[in-house]
């Protein structure tokens, strides 16, 4: 047969025919199929043999016990660790989070280090008053820093403000009955697993200006006006006997609830003990009515801290930034690697002399005092730093565990109590080692274990066997303390609340107290952008009729403005927040330039 | 699928969820990001354009304070097993009910992007992948290899953290346990819940916690009248609480509600 | 200078004024492919659409274009099929509108969807159950028949008729054109009730959920009513207007009251199965999923007025004025009333997609409110300015109207013999 | 779609749909099959002319296709089902059996001459059998006042064939482009021109010319009044520099000069059964 075209186009048009009726095209469509199920740009997760490691969550004092699941060397899970004695198996969601921080986009990742040393070095030799502001007292690094401070001629060892004293921890598991002003009890407060293992035995009394998660989840929520807790405290310490002279009736027409009210909540905490009052801002005053009620000793309790090297007496005094005179410090050295309570700016500004001080941040982010430091130092941040976590205030028994590196730090961070050490001219071995070893001199309480949830005896472990089960995520815990009474509170008078204006209408009130410069995961977007389950850092909810008022409406920028400053925000309405207040979430930014209670208004910008 | 040859004990995932334990931490949403590989929030993304595949929600019982009470609600998807509303709306078959699980799965890469079956969903618990998946420089090392990331223009939600029941059926057979048996694992929301609000089990065997708790009076499911047989059981002691379960009053919430 | 393409014995305006009048539509149809294009390389994050509000103004574009798009069928069927003889005149213009309406849903679904690449799925993990995948398979294969009737319609065209083997297609597959016809019909009448079907099965939207026969809910026999109901009546206004525009007779008189006769008798028996749909769906089928039928219309702006609108307004009213022989005589008459059903169907889609999605389904969601963004609404002005186009080509170059050049003559001896006017 | 992707299963409802579906689709696909093949066939067997004349005819208007008998007065209605072409029309075989055509009185119609020694074609062509066999094709007397002076005449070559209601040959004259009607089958001999006065000389096939399909004698009368009144119906009456048809005047050599206004095109098309 000749092969004309016509021929040749009837044999592909056949064979193409033919084609169709294998399963050759039809696969290979499926396939393609398969191969479009993901384009370029879309990460592919690596594959790496599965790790379990075990440490303990740095970002907050509860130091809850975190059970890592490692990809390889690299962390992709954390959780929590069931029936583990302190954190009793809970995590927050920053902790459960924490792994993702290293990759934080707002992270600093070098810093002036030789100009710094150069400007220590320079104030020690001139004999200049220089401080160390610790953010997180009470860790074996705070001891360098005293020890440091101390072997200056001029040092000074700052930290922030205890109402409740340094050693006092809150007892609760002997208390029937807890009166929260706006502490968040319920959000962040203490150990949470603990909060959550006693929370059906004691009944929750929150005093709260608007609904938080604690007031809404409280057995009593007392709304009172914004900015007066302490008047209700004087009027129920008067009620209870307390030496003031501010009656119920003046503190019912202060915060807006009636003097039965006050009455009656004088009433449970007095009766329904062993009680206890908690302040969110820690006013002496509203402590104070812990004294009355018989607190300290039951449910107020002291707890020792964890034993120490005898080498380490030569230490300094821990200092409140209130009792350091005005305009004296020179140099000041700001550990806010271990993220703690933030102190407004204004405050710490105070104390700097006015001619040149320089202000020195370890700092995970530009978040916090970055914003003022002259040098801002990176320091690595949870989980690569190793550091000991003190205990949580409701932590009762003496504790000591480590925050565990899952993943190595970056180069170029700073180590805070090295620098400051060498700074200082101090030899400072293994600090962590020294402490891990004078516990188990001290050969008090028993070793947790997680991998298998064992309690062992220190007495029964080898120091180098402790010092790796600590550094195996493993926590020292003591047996609780004899109750030896906390220092006895003094009620001071009311602070007279700061009248509304007609030009600051609005009353500022601060949410997610977790405000402070700790690192949150890009991942708490979840929380606060795609749901409404948290308020958002830069974001501000008013009541729609408030929003109306001030003309502005639902996620429109806005200006928040108090005596201290302004503030771009994004407004978001809330049903939930009374009317006449807004409710802005406690960042440094905000927390620098309005306080609780503070008068402020909200203008479109 | 099944095999004919060895009948699977056929298993009903399901869970219960004690309203009155949360507390609306929140951790829940984080762990089920973390384990399913969810980017943070696209700078554009809202809480209506957001995935989080299970979301709690804040409900009040829509009276002023003193009287005003609020609870936490986390709505996920709620995997029902009868007239599964978002099963057969899916045109090409991304969407089917395990019927050796029960468990409602989607395949994002065969996903065209219709959202028809975000439009049959009563619980909206279904998400549009709006934009494509991003993360911080680095943190997608932090990406959980047994889950792969879903590109944009695809729905995804809820599927009980099918990685980790598949890990669970390797170890299992690993262990030498026939594939018939259906597995226990834990989903990663149910590990991270800090108060133990949400239980997992089969609802098919009576000593599971979602099994007995199906049995308590005070157990209950959202909008049970459609009659689509949701597995997520809730449960409450307080009354107006189990009110939520049922269909919106007529105007009942003027203003935009938080939670 | 394009006179040799325009079919003889016609008058068509000049060259320049019809590039006049092309060219904003043309403009519109760029700014809109601009929108469009940036849906597409973006993603649907440029749209307003959200998880809650999954569909928008595109799938009502859809649906609305569509069953105003159902004159193609519902008169090719009137006129091959039961032999309505008179449509002949306006049966080529039907087509073309139906072309440019399917057509451009399914641009507007392709833009739509997430994954346009994976559109073929449909066809090859094709879910049977889904009244989606029906509506894919219908839409599709009709948009392939609509084509193939537009080819006649094309090749007729005066200078293509020069060449031999246009001309004698031509002519042999008109000679086929029932064939195309009836399956047309067989597929209309099936992809319109499954997009009611869309709807009507939504089981966990009892604002939708329909109970009805077998695999169908009722909603499917509605779309289909609705749709065959005002396709005529659309075919008439575009006629009215596209004589307006032109001023020119195109059809006899007669042929516009018979479309508007058919769309009322339709019309009419459309709102009474409404009505009795609705009756069943407030006090039977809502109430057992635990829906107070009062609730949906409880929430603003969406009062009971739009049901009342729906039915009566724009359904029973059109329908009794098209249903009246000296109403129906009349222009100012007929052409509102045939604009007031289209409304009618055009809100009837609306409400089943906008409200559904609306109207709120747990207890503490919220109602919810949409607004397209720019980007949506170019999309939409584009398949508008697409549609103008084709159909402005299409009436230019090719012979929609086949009655009009008869109609011209007689015109023009009516001018000045009244006499003469009488014949016909 | 395919038992071997993950999903499918066999079940009425697949069937069901999917048989649809194909069923639909061969549907489609062979209706458009069967129309290319049939239209090669017919463009092979070189059928284009006689299409070309049928779709014309299916668009001229209904009072343009109209019995010849209509014009005779023997019916009141009926519509020509056989485009014009008599010759395989039995209706028209039984009447000009039962009443021949006559013989008029002159041959002159509105003061034009329609010579009675020809037929004529009713798109105003003319054949006249010549003794030598062949047949001599002309533009009848209405044509060529509606034409004048063609700009153009455009003559098949000599061997091409025509076919009846075939084109002829094309005119051109005022933008208007049209072809005139052949009334006979046969192969062109010879070709002429206006001054000439005929067109064509056509060897008629098989040597025999057959005219039953055109109009003769007694036809003529009535065929060209209704012409008249048609064409009347096609001039716009404003705007005439001549004495209108319908004033009662007579064509006049020019037509279209007559008419400055009217689309000629159209006229001519209308005229001359070129829709």
């Amino acid at each position: 047969m000749k092969t004309s075209r016509r021929n040749l186009f009837k044999f592909v048009g056949g064979s193409a025919v033919g084609a169709l009726f294998t399963p050759v095209p039809w696969r290979l469509i499926t396939d393609t199929a398969l191969w479009s199920e993901n384009w370029p740009g879309i990460p592919v997760p690596a594959r790496g043999e599965s790790r379990t490691r075990f440490t303990n969550c740095s970002l907050c004092t509860a130091g809850c016990a975190v059970r890592a699941r490692l990809n390889g060397e690299q962390p992709v899970a954390l959780a929590p660790v069931p029936g583990h004695p302190v954190s009793l198996g809970a995590l927050c969601p920053f902790g459960l989070t924490g792994h993702h921080l290293p990759y934080h986009p707002a992270r600093v990742k070098s810093g002036p280090v030789k100009e710094a040393q150069v400007a220590v070095a320079d104030a020690i030799a001139k004999g200049d008053r220089v401080a160390v502001l610790d953010l997180r007292p009470g860790r074996t690094a705070s001891w360098t820093y005293r020890r440091a401070m101390a072997a200056i001629r001029n040092g000074a060892y700052i930290a922030p403000p205890q109402p409740l004293g340094a050693a006092t921890a809150v007892n609760l598991a002997e208390a029937k009955t807890v009166l929260s002003f706006g502490a968040p009890v319920l959000e962040g407060w203490g150990t949470p697993g603990n909060i959550i293992a006693l929370r059906d035995r004691f009944r929750l009394i929150q005093v709260d200006a608007v609904e938080s998660r604690t007031a809404a989840l409280a057995d009593l929520w007392v709304s009172i006006r914004p900015g007066t807790e302490t008047a209700l405290a004087m009027g129920i310490a008067n009620v209870l006997g307390g030496a003031t002279n501010f009656t119920p009736a003046q503190a019912a027409a202060a915060t807006g609830i009636s003097e039965a009210q006050v009455r009656r909540l004088a009433a449970e905490i007095s009766q329904n003990g062993p009680a206890v009052v908690l302040d969110a801002a820690g006013s002496s005053s509203v402590l104070a009515l812990n004294t009355l009620i018989g607190a300290p000793g039951r449910t107020l309790v002291t707890r020792r801290e964890a034993p120490l090297p005898e080498a380490w007496t030569k230490a300094a005094p821990a200092t409140e930034l209130a009792d350091i005179p005005e305009r004296s410090v020179r140099v000041l050295l700001i550990d806010e690697s271990a993220p703690g309570e933030y102190i407004p700016w204004g405050e710490i500004e105070k104390k700097l002399v006015a001619a040149n001080p320089v202000v020195i941040a370890f700092a995970w982010s530009r978040a916090g005092y970055g914003r003022y430091a002259h040098y801002v130092l990176p320091a690595a941040v949870y989980p690569e730093t190793l550091e000991d976590i003190p205990p949580a205030i409701d932590t009762v028994a003496p504790v000591f565990r480590l925050a565990v590196p899952l993943t190595v730090a970056p180069a170029g961070m700073v180590n805070p109590s090295e620098f400051i050490a060498a700074a200082a001219g101090l030899t400072v071995g293994d600090a962590l080692r020294e402490r891990s070893d004078a516990i188990h001199h001290g050969g008090r309480g028993a070793l947790v274990t997680n991998a298998d949830g064992q309690l062992t005896p220190v007495k029964d472990i080898k120091p180098d066997d402790f010092w790796k089960a600590l550094n195996a995520g493993g926590c020292w815990l003591d047996t609780p303390d004899e109750k030896a009474p906390p220092p006895r509170l003094a009620l001071a008078d009311p602070k007279a609340r700061s009248e509304q204006s007609a030009d600051l209408p609005l009353v500022a009130v601060l949410t997610e107290a977790r405000g402070s410069a700790a690192p949150a995961s890009p991942l708490m977007s979840k929380l606060n952008q795609e749901s409404n389950l948290r308020l958002g850092p830069g974001r501000a909810a008013l009541h729609p009729a408030t929003a109306a008022a001030c003309g502005i409406e639902e996620g429109a920028r806005a200006t928040l403005e108090t005596a201290q400053g302004r503030r771009e925000i994004v407004t978001i309405l809330d049903s939930g927040v009374p009317p006449g207040v807004v409710k802005v979430a406690a960042l440094p930014g905000v927390l620098d330039m309005c306080a609780a209670g503070a008068p402020a208004k909200v203008v479109p910008a | 699928m099944i095999s004919q040859k060895n009948p699977v004990k056929i298993a009903r995932y399901g869970m219960t969820i004690d309203i009155d334990r949360c507390n609306g931490c929140g951790a829940c949403m984080v762990a089920c990001a973390v384990e399913n590989n969810i980017p943070p929030a696209h700078a554009g993304a809202s809480d209506r354009k957001g995935i989080t595949w299970i979301r709690v929600f804040k409900v009040d019982n829509g009276a002023e304070y003193p009287a005003k009470r609020s609870v936490f609600i986390p709505v996920l998807c709620q995997q029902c097993d009868h007239d599964t509303p978002c099963v057969h709306v899916c045109p090409q078959q991304a969407v089917d009910l395990d019927p050796a699980t029960g468990v409602v799965g989607q395949m994002p890469e065969r996903c065209l992007g219709c959202r028809y079956c975000m439009a049959a969903c009563p619980y909206h618990a279904r998400y549009f992948n709006w934009w494509d998946p991003e993360w911080p420089a680095g943190m997608e090392k932090t990406l959980n290899p047994d889950v792969a990331p879903r590109m944009r223009g695809v729905v995804e939600k809820c599927n009980f953290c099918h990685g980790r029941w598949h890990a669970a059926r390797e170890s299992a057979a690993a262990a030498g346990k026939p594939n018939t048996e259906p597995v226990t694992y834990t989903p990663a929301c149910v590990e991270a819940c800090p108060t133990g609000a949400i239980q997992f089990g089969d609802l098919k065997d009576p000593a599971s916690a979602p099994a007995q708790a199906a049995q308590k009076p005070e157990a209950f499911r959202l909008l049970e009248k459609l009659g689509t047989e949701p597995k997520i059981y809730y449960r409450s002691k307080r009354e107006w609480v189990r009110g939520i379960a049922s269909a919106p009053k007529a105007g009942a919430r003027k203003e935009p509600a938080r939670g | 200078m394009d006179k040799e393409f325009i079919a003889r014995g016609v008058r068509r305006c000049s060259t320049p004024k019809f590039l006049l009048w092309i060219l904003p539509w043309i403009g519109l149809a760029a700014f809109g492919l601009y929108a469009a294009g940036l849906c597409l390389v973006k993603g649907l994050n440029q749209t307003n659409m959200d998880n809650r509000f999954a569909f928008g103004l595109w799938i009502f574009l859809d649906l609305a274009v569509i069953a105003l798009g159902a004159g193609a069928f519902f008169t090719g069927f009137l006129l091959y099929i039961l032999k309505l003889d008179a449509l002949k005149q306006v049966i080529n213009s039907a087509v073309v509108i139906g072309l440019v309406c399917y057509s451009g849903a399914m641009c507007v679904l392709a833009v739509d969807v997430g994954q346009p690449l994976r559109a073929w799925f449909t066809f090859w993990y094709p879910n049977v159950h889904s009244m989606l995948t029906e509506v894919t398979f219908c839409i599709s294969c009709y948009l392939t028949v609509l084509l193939v009737e537009y080819v006649p319609i094309l090749l007729r065209n005066r200078k293509l008729r020069q060449v031999p083997s246009f001309l004698v297609f031509e002519f042999e597959l008109h000679k086929l054109i029932y064939v195309l016809a009836g399956v047309g019909t067989f597929l209309s009448f099936f992809h319109q009730g499954s997009l009611g079907g869309l709807y009507g099965v939504l089981r966990g939207r009892p604002f939708a959920f329909r109970e009805g026969l077998a695999v169908w809910p009722s909603t499917f026999f509605l779309f289909i009513l609705s749709a065959a109901a005002v396709g005529p009546s659309f075919v008439l206004l575009t006629t009215w207007l596209v004589e307006k525009i032109t001023r020119k007779r195109l059809v006899e008189a007669r042929v516009l009251e018979l479309l508007g006769r058919i769309s009322g008798l339709l019309l009419a028996v459309y709102v009474l199965a409404k009505s009795l749909d609705t009756l069943v769906w407030i006090n039977r089928t809502s109430p057992e999923t635990g829906f107070p039928a009062a609730q949906y219309y409880a929430w603003k702006p969406f009062g009971t007025w739009i049901l009342l609108a729906e039915i009566v307004l724009f359904g029973l009213v059109p329908a009794l004025i098209l249903l009246t022989p000296r109403l129906r005589a009349r222009r100012a008459w007929l052409v509102p009333a045939a604009a007031m059903a289209c409304a009618g169907v055009a809100l009837n889609r609306f409400v089943m997609t906008i409200q559904t999605l609306a109207v709120p389904t747990l207890s503490f969601d919220r109602y919810l409110s949409y607004t397209p963004s720019w980007q949506e609404v170019g999309t939409f002005l584009a398949v508008a300015a697409y549609g103008v186009l084709v159909y402005s080509f299409s009436f230019r170059y090719l012979q929609i109207f086949p009655a009009e050049r008869e109609l011209r003559f007689e015109a023009e001896q009516a001018e000045e013999l009244p006499v003469a006017a009488g014949r016909n | 779609m395919l038992p071997w992707n993950y999903g499918f299963h066999w079940n009425t409802g697949t069937i069901v749909f999917m048989g649809a579906f194909y069923i639909v689709l061969a549907i489609v696909a062979a209706t458009v099959l069967s129309a290319l093949q049939r239209s090669r066939r017919a463009l092979a067997a070189g059928k284009t002319e006689q299409i070309r004349w049928h779709s014309d005819f299916h668009d001229l208007p209904a009072g343009d296709r109209v019995c010849r008998h209509v014009l005779t007065g023997e019916f009141q209605h009926r519509e020509c089902p056989h485009a014009f072409d008599c010759r395989e029309c039995e209706k028209h075989a039984q009447l000009i059996a039962a009443r021949p055509v006559g013989q008029p009185a002159e041959q002159e119609v509105c003061g034009m001459e329609f010579p009675l020694d020809r037929f004529y074609h009713r798109g105003h062509t003319w054949a006249r059998p010549e003794a030598n066999g062949t047949v001599t094709v002309g533009l009848d007397e209405l044509g060529s006042r509606l034409v004048g002076t063609p700009d153009s005449v455009e003559l098949p070559q000599p061997g091409t064939r025509v076919l009846v209601n075939g084109t002829a040959f094309r005119i051109r004259k005022r933008g208007a482009d049209v072809r005139l009607l052949s009334p006979v089958d046969g192969e062109v001999v010879a070709t002429g021109g206006v001054s000439r006065g005929w067109y064509l000389k056509v060897k008629p096939l098989e040597r025999r010319f057959d005219p039953r399909h055109l109009l003769r004698g007694a036809e003529i009368h009535p065929w060209v009044m209704r012409e008249m009144e048609r064409l009347q119906l096609a001039l716009p009456a404003e705007g005439a520099t001549c004495a209108t048809l319908a004033d009662g005047g007579v064509p006049v050599a020019d037509i279209g000069a007559g008419y400055p206004e009217a689309d000629w095109d159209a006229v001519c098309g209308k005229m001359l059964l070129e829709p």
